[in-house]
This record gives C-alpha cells, sequence and structure tokens, in this order.
C-alpha cells in the first residue's frame, strides 16, 4: 500500500511519456530508412535497382528514342533499401523522412505501369538483340 | 443534426481488420492506443463492433478467404464512412502482390479514401493518415446533409423522406 | 448462437472470431459450450494464408528471400529472416565464414525481437484478464525497445538487416553506448513486469492453474518454445541448433514445472533478463568490423535446414537447392503451427470466460501459422 | 535420412518415435522427378540431429495418417494435403485454400496434367 503511495507521487512528477504528435514535430533517428530520393544527373538507367527491388516498387521506362522515367511508387515500397546499396553511382538516396499517406487522387495506377514497363522492356530488348545481331552480320 | 456532426468530428470510433498482413501493422495500430502515441487524445477508440465505428482501418492484401468478411464489414459500418488502408501491402499487395491467394490491396474488393504506406507503417504515419480519414470523414458528413429545400418535408416527417411528398416537391418546381 | 445435440446434451454454440476484440489476428474458434463450460472446440486458421512457400520457388530469387520471409509474421520478423538466411548459407556452403560480427548483429536484432515479443503477449494477455493498466504499463516499457531497434536497424518492426551472407548495417561505437544505457533502462522495466506477474495477487490468482500442460503431455504434443519450457521441457534451439555464438556465452534454458498460464507467463519474464544479458555479451565480445557482408557467388546447391529459436519457439527451415538462383522448395513450419494441436485438449473443461488469457498465454501467432 | 516405402513407414516411424526422446518437427511434400515424396522431419533430443523419414509416392495414392502414433501431426498432414493434393486419411477440405483458390497450388501444374491425361489414356 505504501509502495503504491511512494509509486503515484513519483508519477505525479514525471514527465509524460506522451508525445503530441501532430502538433509537436517528430524528428526520426539518424539512419531511419524513410522515403527514396533520385537524382537524375547521376542515373544512367542500368536498371540494377528495378532488379534488386524486393516488392517491385521501381519502374524503369525506357520509351523510344532517349526518353527515360524513373517511377518509384511509396505505397508498394517496403523499405528495404535494397536499391539504395545496389546503386552502383550513388544516385539513390534515402532521407530519414517516411512518406506520408496519400489520397485516391494522389495515387499512381501501378497495374498500368506495371504493364506498361514489361511491354517496354520487351520492345527494348528486342531492339537490343536487333542491334546485335546487325553487328554479328556485319 | 449539428450535435452529431461534431460528435463525429470529436470522437471517430475506429474497426480495425487484419485480412492476412503480417501483423507488424497491426501491433503499430495497438501501439498508437497506447500511452506514448495515445490516439485518445482526438477521442478514438478502438470498437469491436462494426455498427459503432466511423474509421475502418483495414491491414493486410486480402487473402481469399477474408474477402467476403471484409466486404460485410464494409456493409454494416454506417454512413458516412471512410476507409483507411494501413500499410504497403494493404494498399498495393507489397510482397504479397501476385500472390495465388492475395487479391493484390484492398482497393479491389472496397473503395479505398486514404492509403497509408510504409513496411510496416509507423505510429506517427497512422496518425497522419487518421488526421487525413477525419477531413474526408466531414466532407462526406456534408454531402449527406439534407438539401436546404428538402428540409420542410423531412422535418414533416419525423427524419425520414417520404416519396409521396419528394416527387410533389420535384413536380412543383 | 444456436443450440446443438452432442452426445444427448444440448450445447450451446459459442462462434470466436474471424473478427474478435481480443484478437488482432483472424482467426475463427467454435466452442461448443454447455452450462459455459467448453466440451468441444474446431478452428480454422486459413484466413492468412497467402502462398509464400509458392512465391519463394516461383517469383523471388534467394536474395529476395530474407525479406520476403520477414513479412510472414511482423512479431517475430527476423527470426524468420535469420532462419531463412542460414540455411540458405548451408545450402552455398558458406556458413563457416561468416565473420563473428556478423553473427552477433544477428544475435542483438534475434533478442530485441524476442524482448518487445515477450512484453507484447505479457501485456496482451493482462489486457484480455481485463487489466488494462498493466497492458498500458507494459506497452509504455515497450516503446524503450522499438526505440533501440528504431536506433540500431532502421525501422521499429520490420528491421530487413539480415541479408545472404551477412548484415546490411553495422552497429557503430557511439550507437553500442547509447544501447548500453537503454539496456539498463530495459532491464528495470523488466523487473517491473516480474513484480507485477510474480505479486500482483488478481494477476497470480486469474492465471494460477488455468490450463495445465504436464510435462508427458507437452513431450506427446510436440510443444515448443517458452509453453514448452513452462511443462518443464529443457529444449532451445539456440542451443541445439547454434547459428551465433549462444554456446560460447553459455546461454541458460530457463524451465518451470507448474505448465499453467502463469508459469507461461513467468518463463517470458525471466527469459527477457536472459536476452538482455546476451545483448550485451554481444556488444562486448565483437568490435566494430570491416567485413560485415560476404559476397556470394554460387546458388543454393544443398539440401539444408536450419532450427531457429523464435520467440514463440522453434521456427524450421528446410530449403531445397537446385543450383539455380531460386531454390526448388523451402518449407517453413512455424512454433504455432505446433503449439495449436494441443490447443483443443487444453481447452476443454474451462470457463468461456477464461478461454481469452489461455489462448493469449500460448502466444498464438496466426501470421505465421497460415503463411 | 531413413528411406520408407508406403507399405512399411508406419513401423519404421514408430520404431523411431518415442516422445521423451525425440521431438516431432513436421511434415512435408516434394514433387520430384518420379512422382510425389513426402518427408516426415524428426529431431532426437540425444545426438542433437535431424532426421528424415522418406516416402515416394504416386501421384493419386492414399497415405496412411500417422497421428494415431505422433499425434501432432494431423495440422501438417491436412496442409501438404491441401496444397499438394496428397490424399491422406482424415483430411479437412480446404483446410488452409479457399473454395476459389487454386487446388494443389504447390504442385507441379503442368507435370500433373500430364499424369493426369496419360492415367485417362490408360483407362
Amino acid at each position: 500500500m505504501l509502495k503504491m503511495f511512494i509509486t503515484s507521487i513519483k508519477n505525479l512528477f514525471r514527465k509524460p511519456v506522451t508525445q503530441l504528435y501532430p502538433y509537436e514535430k517528430y524528428e526520426p533517428f539518424d539512419g531511419y530508412r524513410g522515403k527514396i530520393s533520385w537524382e537524375k544527373g547521376k542515373c544512367t538507367f542500368c536498371m540494377k535497382c528495378g532488379r534488386a527491388c524486393t516488392s517491385g516498387a521501381i519502374k524503369i521506362l525506357i520509351y523510344s528514342g532517349e526518353t527515360k522515367e524513373w517511377v518509384w511508387n511509396p505505397i508498394q515500397c517496403i523499405y528495404c533499401g535494397e536499391c539504395v546499396r545496389s546503386c552502383p553511382f550513388g544516385a539513390l538516396i534515402q532521407e530519414k523522412y517516411y512518406a506520408s499517406p496519400i489520397t485516391k487522387g494522389e495515387k499512381l495506377d501501378w497495374s498500368e505501369i506495371e504493364k506498361k514497363a514489361g511491354r517496354l522492356e520487351d520492345r527494348w530488348r528486342r531492339q537490343l538483340r536487333d542491334r546485335r545481331g546487325k553487328r554479328k552480320s556485319e | 443534426m449539428k450535435i452529431f456532426e461534431l460528435g463525429k468530428a470529436k470522437s471517430p470510433w475506429i474497426l480495425h481488420y487484419n485480412t492476412g498482413s503480417c501483423n507488424g501493422c497491426d501491433i503499430e495500430l495497438l501501439a498508437v492506443l497506447t500511452p506514448r502515441y495515445d490516439v485518445e487524445r482526438f477521442g478514438m477508440l478502438n470498437k469491436g463492433n462494426p455498427k459503432q465505428a466511423d474509421i475502418l482501418l483495414i491491414t493486410g492484401p486480402v487473402t481469399k478467404r477474408c474477402r467476403e468478411r471484409l466486404l460485410n464489414l464494409y456493409l454494416q459500418v454506417p454512413e458516412p464512412k471512410v476507409v483507411v488502408a494501413v500499410g504497403t501491402c494493404s494498399c498495393g499487395g507489397g510482397v504479397f502482390r501476385h500472390m495465388y491467394n492475395v487479391e493484390n490491396g484492398v482497393e479491389r474488393v472496397i473503395p479505398v479514401d486514404v492509403y497509408v504506406p510504409g513496411c510496416a507503417a509507423r505510429p506517427q504515419q497512422i496518425i497522419d493518415g487518421v488526421v487525413k480519414a477525419l477531413q474526408i470523414l466531414r466532407e462526406k458528413g456534408r454531402a449527406l446533409e439534407v438539401p436546404p429545400h428538402l428540409k420542410k418535408i423531412v422535418r414533416g416527417r419525423e427524419g425520414g423522406i417520404d416519396r409521396e411528398s419528394l416527387l410533389e416537391d420535384l413536380r412543383r418546381r | 448462437m444456436k443450440k446443438i445435440k452432442v452426445n444427448q446434451e444440448i450445447c450451446t454454440t459459442i462462434p470466436m472470431g474471424s473478427q474478435h476484440v481480443a484478437l488482432p489476428e483472424p482467426v475463427k474458434l467454435v466452442f461448443d459450450t454447455e452450462n459455459e463450460v467448453v466440451k468441444r472446440v474446431s478452428f480454422d486458421v486459413s484466413y492468412v494464408h497467402r502462398g509464400i512457400e509458392k512465391s519463394l520457388t516461383t517469383m523471388y530469387d534467394f536474395k529476395k528471400a530474407p525479406y520476403v520471409v520477414g513479412r510472414i509474421c511482423g512479431i517475430c520478423a527476423i527470426a524468420h529472416s535469420i532462419a531463412c538466411t542460414v540455411a540458405l548459407e548451408r545450402s552455398i556452403g558458406i556458413d563457416g565464414e561468416v565473420p563473428d560480427r556478423v553473427r552477433a548483429v544477428r544475435m542483438i536484432g534475434l533478442e530485441l525481437d524476442r524482448l518487445q515479443s515477450h512484453f507484447l503477449i505479457n501485456g496482451h494477455l493482462a489486457e484480455v484478464c481485463g487489466y488494462e493498466n498493466i497492458f498500458m504499463h507494459l506497452w509504455r516499457c515497450r516503446e524503450f525497445i522499438l526505440d533501440t531497434a528504431d536506433m540500431l536497424f532502421g525501422n521499429r518492426v520490420q528491421y530487413d538487416v539480415v541479408c545472404v551472407g551477412g548484415v546490411n548495417r553495422d552497429i557503430d561505437e557511439k550507437t553500442g553506448t547509447r544501447i548500453s544505457e537503454a539496456l539498463e533502462e530495459i532491464e528495470e522495466s523488466i523487473g517491473f513486469m516480474e513484480e507485477v506477474f510474480t505479486r500482483d495477487k488478481t494477476l497470480v490468482k486469474r492465471l494460477e492453474g488455468l490450463g495445465v500442460v504436464s510435462k508427458d503431455k507437452a513431450f506427446e504434443y510436440g510443444l515448443v518454445g517458452p509453453s514448452a519450457r513452462a511443462s518443464g521441457v529443457k529444449t532451445d534451439c539456440r542451443i541445439e541448433d547454434d547459428w551465433g555464438m549462444y554456446r560460447d556465452f553459455g546461454l541458460e534454458i530457463i524451465t518451470m514445472t507448474e505448465g499453467d498460464a502463469l508459469a507461461r507467463c513467468l518463463v517470458r519474464v525471466l527469459e527477457c533478463f536472459e536476452s538482455v544479458r546476451m545483448i550485451r555479451e554481444a556488444l562486448d565480445s565483437t568490435s566494430p568490423g570491416e567485413e560485415i557482408q560476404l559476397r556470394v557467388r554460387d546458388n543454393p546447391k544443398k539440401d539444408a535446414v536450419c532450427r531457429n529459436e523464435a520467440p514463440r519457439g522453434e521456427l524450421f527451415y528446410y530449403i531445397r537447392g537446385t543450383g539455380k538462383k531460386i531454390p526448388g522448395r523451402v518449407k517453413i513450419r512455424t512454433p504455432t503451427f505446433a503449439n495449436i494441436p494441443i490447443l483443443p485438449h487444453v481447452m476443454i473443461g474451462v470457463r468461456y470466460n477464461d478461454v481469452p488469457p489461455l489462448l493469449m498465454s500460448f502466444d498464438p501467432c496466426l501470421s505465421c501459422t497460415g503463411r | 535420412m531413413i528411406e520408407a516405402s508406403l507399405m512399411d513407414f508406419k513401423d519404421k516411424i514408430r520404431k523411431l518415435y518415442i516422445p521423451e526422446k525425440v521431438h516431432y518437427i513436421g511434415v512435408d511434400a516434394y514433387e520430384g522427378e518420379e512422382g510425389l515424396e513426402v518427408r516426415y522431419w524428426f529431431f532426437s533430443y540425444e545426438t542433437r540431429d535431424v532426421v528424415m523419414v522418406r516416402v515416394s509416392v504416386k501421384h493419386g495414392e492414399r497415405v496412411p495418417s500417422i497421428s494415431d502414433i505422433v499425434k501432432p501431426a494431423f495440422m501438417g498432414e491436412w496442409e501438404i494435403a491441401d496444397l499438394f493434393g496428397i490424399e491422406i486419411e482424415g483430411r479437412v477440405e480446404n483446410f488452409f485454400l479457399s473454395p476459389d483458390s487454386p487446388r494443389a497450388p504447390l504442385l507441379n501444374k503442368k507435370k500433373s496434367e500430364d499424369q493426369a491425361g496419360r492415367e485417362m489414356g490408360e483407362k
């Protein structure tokens, strides 16, 4: 009984443990695995990150010509950091801030992009094979 | 009417259903209710009964056996309701995408309003998502309100809209 | 609720689940009760079946496997990752070359995971008993452990730190000292938990003598983990199949003889002290090394097994290597899968209001079971 | 590793399994070149070894249950019965799968269809 009383007196003067999160800013620890940011200048579109990605959240769209696009889906990513480690040029950086929730309108149509990426990659591979074949025949 | 709206905005009750996730998001959801994050500051309570809930928090990629239960729960939640998909796998499948017993996310079964990313979603992210859901809940509540030109009929009939008087009103205009 | 006849007696059928306040996971238990005493139990654990075993043999190559199997269960994620990695390393034939530092980091991860899991389930058990205060207190203490994990591995729940041939990130000295400070705080909170589960009259009376499993029964039904150790079975996969340095550090196997719900809780509490000691030993024994990841050139080619002690008990992985990037078969036997067959036998004769604490004292994890 | 056939594997397991000394781990199946294999895993506390009992089974053959010897074995048996489509005594339909999920998902589909076709041809 006495012990209980002492504990409750102690707790009266202790700092509250509650984080008043939305009103109080929260700073994650260094090295938290958060959002992935991409630097266009350093990227050579080697597709290593796309292959290393576990959940298929990175798709690289190579259109005909030189237009290329790097797409990352924040709601498909599992934030394991494998793409960052696999990048040989340091074009990908994992920030320490987490991604914020999104609503319906902001969402990417991921199955459409998946299909498109598959189609474009097939075409790109075919072109590459043709070019190699041509070179050999020459 | 206004008092209900105010009550809903100040104390949204949540319903949590796991549709085959890895438990990671579920324990984070429970952690949101515990002292460190203490989401009861917003008047949120975790309720087991769908009929008392306003916000439906769903984790997991929706396995084939959970699909019907999820639909039933969604239909039992009264209007206005907001669905929040918590975690990567409920948003689009995550690592479970294209597995044979999985539906690739909640949106394939019921409409989703807010997507919370993260594997597993942090408590902060969940709180952000719920705050966003509250705005949507308010908008939806407003949309459900009876238009002003119909208010007279509704009041006369004690809450219920009578078909005959509605048609009469339309004919007059 | 409907009434049916079982052996000429009229029983009331009470379904529990798949959506229930006491259960964070979908599982359906159907009880046939007579005057609130359970007569028959049937269960359905398949709500979470996703088909991970199949996907490991078709979709993902072996380097992605540790991340995928981590998503089997969020509470014991790193135990799955480690068991899978060790089995893969044995299959490739590089398990002898893994540096000591890697083993130490893996051990720290696993023990931290065990700590938070034990806090979680003991808190949840108290809540199910109707003791919400202790639930809140234990979960407040659990946040220190999660903060430590956040600091070390960069995430609170899914650590994703283990990969084939090593670990992704090392623990530098600055963080190392911060952990040892945090460990003291954690130890203090374990002391608090011990005090609650030994001294608190309400909780002790509620749990004492509930769901007794004798030693013979535990052997017969092949119980694993804390549930088996509470009945006096001296088994611990960390000693029996040592991938780390547990034998060198002299891990003690904690056993009790009572075999009731309280003993299962106390085994978990005492294990926490042991886990803290293991983390300290692992931190002190090695210093941050240069090499934390081996280069993996080969594909898995042999058959290999790994038994790892998850927070809930023995976790068994079997990998059939075929020399290709994708293994031929991955078999996962999870701890809860071994603990479920005894549940119907233990629950018979128990009052219905005692069922949730009894279920929780076995620490069921349905995501593991369903896979 | 112990090799056994459908006729004598129960005797071999009965000889091997002593609850105080041997721990039952689980049951697994694998589809090899010549039909299926059912494997029973045990762990011996004394030698600290994992022991495997391998039984080769043809497609469509009926496998007796070992749950009268090893009590907790029934769950693992139901699981492989569902996932591999093996006929095991006392199995429960749809223990893991839903009515609309693919049948016997862990089988190599093409091979089993071939087998079925061949069997049909023979009849």
